[in-house]
């Protein structure tokens, strides 16, 4: 049986992946970014999961107005990484289990998820941005990748309630896969942020704090809030935390923060944290000491 | 309009709500500037940019937006940013310089209000 | 309030559309199927309703498999009727009334469809065939219409109870729409047909009059087949007659029929039929006795 | 394949499921028929089938498919009938004759088939 082994909510901020390929991590302005991903990392490069299951949003790259869904998920063996405007990066495609991918695209249609579905398409930095910071990629991805992209950009957006219990559905979706993989589910975007109109470089560290707390302990409190309160507390993009609590919704109802980096370096509020499952770290503990 | 999604009640000052309505309104605009994904239209602008704009079927206001480089403009105009910022790259502004520039302040001014001003 | 008046279902045979173009409406093995269509036209007529909501496919002409929605509503002025391989037909542009499509979007995602929104692309047979056997186009459409289409190519399917479902739905959308517009709701394909695989020409009449009953008096009951139920009963291609569950969904619970035709010449068993609510029905009858 | 979506759990013989996986398999070949509400396609596919096909990235297997007419064979692939029907347009055939082929039938056996065998 597949099973959902930890959980990551990640900034996803396109200049992330242009200082990373301009090798900044040392860069004093970067470094405090940087570090704060290497945690991260080690955690995945011990934990070797098999698939990173990642809620995040197209930015109007692979996914064109003229037709637009709600929710996205991507098949492919291949998913080639998207030129924004400014060309290509030199990543790796990023890998997919098509068979996988299928099996949670059917699981969620049959629990009345009216899911669109893409093949082969690029993904952005939605994606792209944080993923070189998870997972090395020399020679390639150490995995495979499940991406459901969430409209957030378009709205009618989804409700904080409906990506809740889409991440609900998926960990029973993953759940019923017969295979043992072991899945790490990634939810995208924020922390506070605007970049649009007057009121662009609107933060609220303060929210985002709080945010994180509630999204911890009382995740179903997040999901009463409409999409105005996301945009007046957190700013207009922020309000792409709603993928975060599709994220939330995949894990169990008590969490364990293994790591947390936050900072607000110019306009966004770059954070990234990993859960546990408190029985998970408690068992994993339990393990640690029984072999010591 | 005769309905308004209870979901977007009640938006702050100076944000947009990019919905159906102004989706269907602007659709061309829009696409104008996700075109610019592709190598080819990016050289397109470079090489005329009356003839890139036309062909694309934009109208007399949005020509006009595109040539000023009004970026608050474009946005108040119904262009979701996130086709906007790939035409940022292809005239070579930063996001940053954009931001500044919607908020009516110099690039200087805004990295100011910034937590670390001489970030890039 | 905008209010549902009525439904129809209807097959959506791509060469009813050819044959209308040919003007082969009195040609004998044809005229069985035109001539079932004129009470349909004339009730049409009568009620004026201002739009036809279709829960209708598309046959892989507007939307590719590249990115293929569940539901996909349409938002348009205009929709082009598409060219399928054969060239284009002499129809005007399907009209199409913006903000009220975008009310039904903004209500269904807030009821937690995972909508999919296409603007201004062509529609196909889907819609196109049987349109102009209900609503003269000369010089124009006489109102609008919304464009839902249901994926029924690629398997994840929606479930014929999802389908139902969205109907309900509707019907909520629809009542909480100010402006009072009359709407007629349509659900389109079927009855039965096969029309791939060494199992084309399969039909089951005795399936398809049972199915117009059950769907009339007991539509719940259709909601508990599967997609193979439906292909086992009706063959491959009638598992489109989940979108008349849609329509069935967005009507109340006693109905009137009040025509139908049935006429199975090759292939498909082409079916047209009107439903009133039983309530209206009687209303309508005593309003009728009152003017007597 | 390690699962089966249970609503297509005991399909009938003589049917074939188009779902994600086939579709991902043959993405290509779907796109090349699918190509075909295009004129400039129909255009290149009859003025030189080879060019068309191999712009369009088929491989040996499909390639053959398509010059042998092989209706059911192509189906069988994963080509979805509803792409495929588009084709049918462009080399002439009616759906009706499409299907007798797929029925391994003469058209003429297969209209006795019919309700109404002397309609078309
Ligand atoms: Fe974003
Ligand atoms: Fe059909």
């Amino acid at each position: 049986m597949a099973r959902i082994i930890g959980g990551i909510g990640t900034s996803h901020v396109p200049t992330i992946g242009v200082a990373y390929d301009k090798g900044r991590q040392e860069d004093p302005v970067w470094a405090p970014l940087f570090e704060g991903y290497k945690p991260v990392a080690k955690w995945l490069a011990e934990k070797q999961p098999d698939v990173l299951l990642f809620f995040y949003n197209d930015h109007a790259t692979t996914l064109f107005f003229d037709l637009y869904p709600t929710f996205a998920l991507g098949v492919g063996e291949r998913f080639p990484i998207a030129d924004e405007g400014a060309g290509l990066r030199g990543l790796p495609d990023i890998r997919g289990d098509v068979d996988f991918q299928a099996h949670i695209g059917e699981a969620l249609v049959n629990e009345e998820f009216d899911l669109a579905f893409f093949q082969n398409k690029p993904i952005d930095h939605g994606i792209a941005s944080p993923l070189p910071l998870l997972w090395p990629h020399e020679p390639d991805w150490p995995g495979t990748v499940v991406p459901i992209a969430i409209n957030v950009l378009q709205y009618p957006l989804p409700t904080a309630r409906r990506c809740y219990r889409l991440g609900q559905a998926v960990r029973r979706a993953v759940e019923s896969y017969p295979e043992d993989l072991k899945v790490v589910v990634v939810g995208t975007g924020g922390l506070s942020h605007q970049i649009h109109g007057e009121r662009t470089g609107f933060n609220n560290t303060e929210w985002d704090l709080d945010f994180l707390e509630t999204l911890r302990d009382e995740p179903e409190r997040l999901t009463q809030l409409t999409h105005a309160d996301y945009v007046r507390l957190g700013g207009a993009e922020s309000v792409e935390q709603i993928m975060w609590l599709a994220m939330r919704g995949a894990l169990g109802a008590s969490l364990e923060e293994m790591h947390r980096n936050y900072y607000l370096m110019t306009t966004t509020a770059m954070t990234v944290v990993t859960y546990e499952e408190r029985e998970t770290a408690a068992a994993a503990q339990q393990r640690e000491q029984e072999v010591a | 309009m005769f309905t308004q999604n209870p979901q977007t009640v009640a938006m702050p000052e100076g944000t947009y709500v990019f919905d159906l309505r102004t989706c269907n309104r602007r659709l061309a605009f829009n696409r104008f500037f996700w075109n610019m994904i592709r190598p080819e239209a990016r050289q397109a602008f470079w090489d005329d940019e009356e003839a890139a704009m036309r062909a694309a079927g934009l109208d007399d206001e949005e020509m006009a937006l595109v040539r000023a480089r009004d970026w608050l403009g474009i946005v108040q105009a119904g262009v979701n940013f996130f086709v906007l910022e790939k035409w940022a790259r292809v005239v070579r502004k930063t996001n940053l310089e954009v931001y500044a520039i919607m908020r009516g302040e110099s690039f200087e001014e805004f990295m100011q209000t910034r937590a670390v001003p001489h970030a890039r």
